[in-house]
């Protein structure tokens, strides 16, 4: 007996865990927020460390790579399959370079002596030692997160490309698309509060 | 069940504009950044934050053109998670 | 609040006790009695059909929606006005600080002496001042009904007053390891005449300083002075003793001398006793040099081997109080009092027969309690095998003592 | 009278053989919701089984005040085990996974839950989760000893195995949001046509609402042991004070997720209850729309209450009015049901049963241990009777008397429609009855020691409270008696008694209107639901 396919269930399935993904990071948040408030000066001091031009590149490739996996869904909807399959190389491609990013970035503040129970940060105020734990707890979380999303999608663009995922049956792709929209999200917040502290 | 409503498509067009409206709010975070020192300001940026946000969820996730459940339970997800962090502030502020 | 009108913590908690209680057991009572009528009158060989269908009334769902409401507000508003008062602490408390640690107490008063256990005067409001070394404790008065946790970094405090004299249990509330049921003391509440002398007496009794700097960091909280194993190795004789220890994961066998002493005080992980968990917190910045001299001094001349047991203090901690009065009174069995040296009627595998409570028959008593059963009594008094023989003279001493 | 015919299994027909396939594979690689109900059935029960054991081990070391039987470091571990053992492995999957699994998509018509690779997957989840934890009793330094709430800072500091621990509680914590976010999407697209939100059993809407807590408050469980993990391996030093952090912080991290998951563990319970009462009062239930809305004013309100388990760590006052209001906002809808159960009862036809009797000592024994929770919730009470065996007594009551009670009721209802066969009715009544006086003697008698002052995870005590030990104890073995008679009956019963035909106890929701055992996909045809779920003059038809 086969059953019959439910695409709207498919994706409030999807939100449904887009949901989890957001109190993940909630919790996350919460510590910010009420180590903000107990320690503005550290954090605002701390916050002046961090390269706010890797930040701001990082949030445009983000926004970009969005749009384009948004690009994607609609390009599959009119059953365009190259347009498909360029936006999501793009997107992926931004994933890379958002990690490569990171990993100079991390590169740099790690020889700053900036990580967690360092010996520069266990000499310096507390406040301090809290940012950077909670700087490097919620980035690298989302850097799996981005990490996860961008197989994700290339496992969906290989899907694509064998015909699979079609303008018929496409709601592997839009769930694809919901989650990478997602990482940009948590990372649209994570940027002010960690970069733009000053 | 499942009837097959017709999805509604986005235009490149429209995807464009918020995709530069995006990336326009995002060179103000950064300028009120370093134009507006002070606690303040969080406020502000937390504030863009939101209306980008807000874009991203309405158009690139679609959720303009969802049902009225799956908006709801977006509501009440994203109220219930303001709850956590609020409550919590009964504590910190007046410890 | 004056002290004329002081309401105890006590006097505070109870009456919203019985509230809640009192209308929660008619609640329970009414719940219960309706459903087993429902039950009885109902059941399938009396009603062997259903007669009624009614599936909702909105007015029963309005009634049992509202009464609750009101009722869990008063018992809201009860018992946030009663932990108001636990937390207003009247004005001249006498303060003293509690310094909580793995796994022990300490408590520090306003001239800088310290105890183990926590003394006040009857009558006299006392706040505590709570400071944890290491991880969350919980300081506990059940006779006060007052707890608060003693949280690191936190500045918690507590106030309670005694209004009789006497001895309550204080104990740590907050799981915090593997000595957190031994880490209990007391409140000795004494006249104020009497609190005031024990303030100002300098020190208790001649001691060694070492050994009152044992007391004070808390080690004998892990460490014995009489060669039971606590969380860590005893201090009989630890001096030269060969100990097997690891470091960095090896074994190797060392004598314990002075640096050994000194590292196993400031880096305790860097040779952990095998057969310990590596636990004990280093002590380093705490401990000051002359001190660490001191301790070692003490752990030399052996004198960890002199302390002699507190007989009182045994017939507490071992429960004989629990069943032996002290005044006189019958309990579960014969008081103490005036025991030494009486004519006891007892009976000796079912024979009859009358023996003077010497000595020799006190310390068989507390070794073979079922030997000889004193008449009019349950041969239920237990063993205590844990006890050593000079703590079973302590006792005997004890009861000798009680006139 | 035992024919060789009844010898046999029941277990022939239906989802057991249709496909034709057998074998352990057919079972662990399954998508059929039914068979990963029962993977879920006896996975759980077998936890439930070990923790019951440790849970002996721990009454016997309380026996005296001084015991001889064990370390203190072996308590430890021993009610720390016991916790993890009964809430992350036991309570809170056990009734989704297993009855929730079984009954939930045959209850609304469906074939099987919406996503069933999804909710094979959340099995393995948990099994891989609890083999972590089950590694972690036996490597590294040993056992955890940190209590099922692995308070910082000694979670941090201890040397014991909690890393693994916490990473296992973990994986289930992922199990648990799946089977959450499979259940939600489940009830609200899978309904067959007819079943209206007005007509779901009562069971299933207490589902509904205990999915959406999983789904919500678990991440956070998730991202509050991924700090423990993180503070361990790299520290970040985020809850050590010496270094700007909070301790308090965790635990309201830890308790925005764990007060929450109490009602997970009550909410299905009280949905068992809620179908079984109407089921053998033959009456439709009293104030079935209170009731199914009452679940969600649970779910909802018992999110806001966190703050109840630090009245007495330092949190602020402000937050102790708050949380302590608010605590009482949520015996209300408690009081609803109750209220609701027992009114169904008037003019009924009531047959006392063992699904019944369990059911009604739930009402019972959860009132006393919500009741109870009231001294909790009220501030003042709360301080001198916090940590102590007060408190451990309050939550056997709601845990063991309610939910555990009402998943001994749902075994002794739903099985016997899946195996066919079903037990004998006297000694499951004399295993009741052990049961109820055990289970009252030993905890009734710790909660008047926590009242006398007896703080909780005290590996030894002092003599004043050594009477009431001995009892309680006593207690924890008439209950072990009445346990194994009970299990002994049913699962004899099980696989030997009499069939049991398609609607043993006359009940109207669908899972009753099928054969027994159930087909692979449930329903012939999708069932078209003409009547509510409580409407007993229409049985046997959907
Ligand atoms: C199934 C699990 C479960 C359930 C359902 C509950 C239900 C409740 N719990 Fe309990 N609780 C636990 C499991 C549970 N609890 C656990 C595990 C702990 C300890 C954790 C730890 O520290 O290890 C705990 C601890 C705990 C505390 C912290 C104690 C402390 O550590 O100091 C508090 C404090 O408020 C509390 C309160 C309540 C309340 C008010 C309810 C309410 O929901 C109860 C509502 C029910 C009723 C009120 C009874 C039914 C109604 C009637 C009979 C009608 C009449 C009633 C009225 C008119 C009001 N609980
Ligand atoms: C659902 C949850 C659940 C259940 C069912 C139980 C069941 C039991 N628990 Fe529970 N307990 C908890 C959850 C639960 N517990 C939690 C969360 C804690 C807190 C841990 C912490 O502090 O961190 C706790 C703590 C706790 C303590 C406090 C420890 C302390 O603070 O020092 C005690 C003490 O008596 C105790 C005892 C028991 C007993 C005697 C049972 C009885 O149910 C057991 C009765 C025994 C039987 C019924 C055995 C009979 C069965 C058999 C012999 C098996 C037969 C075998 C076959 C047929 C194969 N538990
Ligand atoms: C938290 C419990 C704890 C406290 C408090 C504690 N210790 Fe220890 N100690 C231990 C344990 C466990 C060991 C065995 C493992 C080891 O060597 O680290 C030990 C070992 C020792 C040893 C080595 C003993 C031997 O037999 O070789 C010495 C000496 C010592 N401690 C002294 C002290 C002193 C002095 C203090 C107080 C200033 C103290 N300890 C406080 C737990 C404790
Ligand atoms: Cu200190 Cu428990
Ligand atoms: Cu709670």
């Amino acid at each position: 007996m086969s059953r019959h396919r439910d695409d709207t269930g498919a994706k409030l399935g999807m939100w449904l865990f887009l949901f989890t993904e957001l109190f993940l990071f909630g919790g996350l948040f919460l510590l910010y927020a009420v180590y903000l408030s107990r320690y503005p000066r550290e954090f605002a001091a701390a916050g002046r460390e961090m390269h706010v031009v890797f930040g701001t590149a990082n949030t445009a490739i983000l926004i970009t790579s969005s749009m384009l996996a948004a690009t994607a869904v609609s390009a599959i909807q009119r059953d365009e399959r190259r347009r498909v399959l360029w936006s999501l190389g793009g997107t992926v491609l931004c994933a890379a370079i958002f990690l490569f990013n990171k990993y100079l970035e991390w590169s740099a503040e790690i020889s700053h002596g900036f990580y967690p129970n360092s010996p520069r940060l266990a000499a310096g105020p507390p406040g301090e030692s809290v940012f950077f734990s909670l700087y490097y707890l919620t980035v690298g979380l989302h850097g799996l997160h981005v990490l996860i999303g961008g197989t994700l999608l290339i496992w969906v663009a290989v899907r694509v490309r064998r015909g699979v995922v079609h303008s018929g049956d496409y709601v592997l792709l839009e769930n694809g698309a919901l989650y990478w929209h997602l990482v940009d999200l948590i990372w649209i917040f994570i940027f002010p509060l960690y970069y733009l502290i000053l | 069940m499942t009837h097959e409503q017709t999805p509604h498509i986005l235009s490149y067009g429209k995807l464009t504009l918020v995709w530069l409206t995006l990336l326009a709010l995002t060179a103000l975070t950064v300028w009120v950044a370093h134009h507006n020192v002070g606690i303040g300001h969080v406020w502000g940026s937390l504030a863009i934050a939101c209306l980008k946000s807000g874009l991203v969820i309405a158009f690139f996730m679609h959720m303009k053109y969802e049902g009225r459940l799956l908006r709801w339970l977006l509501f009440t997800a994203l109220a219930i998670l303001a709850i956590f962090i609020g409550f919590t502030f009964f504590d910190v502020l007046y410890r | 609040m004056d002290a004329a009108h002081l309401i105890t913590t006590t006097e505070a908690i109870d009456p919203v006790f019985m509230f809640i209680f009192g209308a929660s057991l008619v609640l329970l009572i009414g719940i219960t009695v309706t459903m087993m009528a429902f039950v009885v009158r109902y059941h399938r060989s009396r009603a062997p059909e259903p007669t009624s269908k009614v599936s909702a009334n909105i007015w029963l769902e309005i009634v049992w929606t509202g009464l609750p409401t009101l009722l869990v507000l008063a018992m809201f508003y009860y018992g946030w006005s009663g932990y108001l008062a636990l937390r207003h602490v009247p004005k001249g408390a006498m303060e003293v600080t509690a310094t909580a640690r793995q796994w022990s107490w300490s408590f520090t008063y306003a001239n800088g002496k310290t105890s183990p256990k926590l003394y006040v005067a009857v009558g006299k409001p006392v706040k505590v001042e709570l400071v944890s070394l290491d991880v969350i404790h919980g300081f506990y008065l059940p006779a006060f009904r007052v707890k608060r946790d003693v949280v690191p970094g936190m500045k918690n405090y507590a106030w309670f007053v005694a209004t009789k004299p006497g001895s309550y249990d204080l104990f740590c509330s907050s799981y915090c390891g593997t000595g957190h049921s031994a880490m209990i003391t007391t409140v000795e509440a004494l006249p104020e005449a009497e609190f005031d002398a024990w303030l100002n007496r300098k020190t208790e009794k001649e001691e060694h300083p070492g050994h009152e700097l044992l007391e004070k960091h808390g080690c004998l909280g892990c460490h014995s002075l009489d060669g039971t194993i606590k969380v860590g190795p005893s201090f009989k004789g630890v001096w030269g003793r060969k100990e097997t220890v690891l470091t960095n994961g090896a074994e190797r066998t060392i004598t314990a001398d002075e640096a050994y002493l000194r590292r196993s005080i400031l880096e305790p992980q860097a040779d952990v006793v095998k057969g310990f968990p590596p636990v004990m917190p280093s002590f380093a910045g705490q401990i000051k040099e002359a001190e660490i001299g001191q301790i070692i001094d003490f752990l030399r001349s052996g004198a960890a081997e002199r302390p002699k047991p507190d007989g009182g203090r045994l017939a507490k901690e071992k429960g004989c109080l629990a069943c032996h009065s002290l005044d006189g009174s019958r309990g579960v069995g014969p008081t103490f009092k005036r025991l030494y040296g009486s004519r006891v009627q007892v009976t000796q595998n079912g024979k009859p027969m009358t023996v003077t409570a010497d000595d020799a028959y006190l310390r068989e008593s507390i070794r073979m309690p079922a030997a000889k059963v004193v008449q009019g009594f349950q041969p239920i008094m237990p063993t205590f095998p844990e006890l050593k023989d000079d703590e079973v003279e302590a006792l005997v001493e004890f009861i000798e003592g009680t006139k | 009278m035992s024919s060789a015919e009844q010898a046999q299994p029941c277990t022939e027909g239906g989802f057991w053989r249709d496909t034709g396939r057998t074998g352990i594979t057919s079972w662990i690689f399954s998508t059929d919701h039914k068979r990963i109900g029962l993977l879920y059935f006896y996975s759980t029960f077998g936890f439930f089984l070990v923790g019951v054991m440790l849970g002996l081990l721990i009454r016997l070391d309380l026996m005296t005040p001084a015991s001889t039987l064990m370390g203190p470091q072996t308590y430890n571990a021993l009610f720390t085990v016991h916790g993890v053992v009964m809430i992350f492995l036991f309570i809170i999957p056990g009734m989704p996974g297993a009855f929730g699994n079984l009954v939930m998509p045959i209850q609304i018509g469906a074939r099987d839950v919406a996503f069933p690779r999804l909710n094979l997957f959340s099995w393995w989840l948990y099994i891989i989760g609890a083999g972590i934890i089950l590694t972690s009793l036996f490597t590294g330094n040993g056992p955890p000893d940190t209590g099922w709430t692995f308070y910082v800072p000694f979670s941090a500091r201890t040397s014991t195995n909690v890393s693994l621990a916490v990473l296992g509680v973990f994986t289930i914590g992922f199990s648990s949001i799946l089977t959450g976010l499979n259940f939600i999407t489940t009830i609200h697209r899978l309904r067959a046509e007819g079943m209206t939100w007005g007509r779901l059993p009562l069971f299933t809407w207490s589902l509904y609402a205990t999915a959406w807590i999983q789904l919500l408050a678990t991440p956070v469980l998730g991202i509050t042991l991924a700090l423990i993990l993180a503070e361990r391996l790299l520290g970040t030093g985020l809850f050590d004070p010496t270094r700007g952090g909070d301790p308090i912080m965790y635990q309201h991290l830890f308790w925005i997720y764990s007060h929450p998951a109490v009602y997970i563990m009550i909410l299905p319970g009280m949905g068992v209850v809620s179908d079984i009462i109407p089921v053998f009062a033959r009456k439709p239930i009293f104030g079935y729309k209170m009731i199914a809305f009452s679940s969600l004013a649970i779910a909802a309100a018992g999110s806001l209450v966190w703050g109840h388990h630090m009245f007495t760590s330092g949190m602020s006052d402000t937050a102790i009015l708050v949380f302590s209001f608010l605590t009482f906002i949520v015996a209300i809808p408690s009081a609803i049901k109750v209220f609701n159960w027992v009114s169904t009862l008037y003019k009924g036809s009531i047959s006392l049963e063992a699904p019944m009797l369990f059911a009604l000592s739930f009402i019972l024994l959860f009132s006393i241990g919500g009741l109870t929770g009231l001294i909790l919730g009220a501030a003042a009470t709360d301080i001198h009777v916090h940590d102590t065996d007060f408190v451990v007594g309050h939550f056997h009551y709601v845990m063991f008397g309610g939910a555990g009670f009402a998943f001994i009721a749902a075994m002794h209802y739903w099985l016997p429609k899946f195996y066919g066969r079903r037990y004998a009715e006297k000694p499951a009544i004399v295993g009741w009855a052990l049961m109820f006086v055990g289970f009252n003697v030993l905890y009734f008698s710790m909660m008047v020691l926590g009242l006398k002052g007896m703080p909780r995870r005290y590996y030894h005590y002092l003599p004043e409270f050594a009477p009431l030990n001995l009892v309680a104890t006593i207690g924890s073995w008439i209950l072990a008696l009445g346990l194994i008679i009970m299990l002994v009956n049913l699962f004899r019963g099980l696989f030997r008694g009499e069939p049991a035909g398609d609607n043993p106890w006359g009940g109207a929701t669908l899972e009753w209107s099928i054969p027994t055992p159930p087909a692979t996909e449930n329903f012939e045809q999708e069932p078209v639901v003409t009547h509510g779920p409580y409407d007993f003059t229409r049985t046997g038809e959907p």
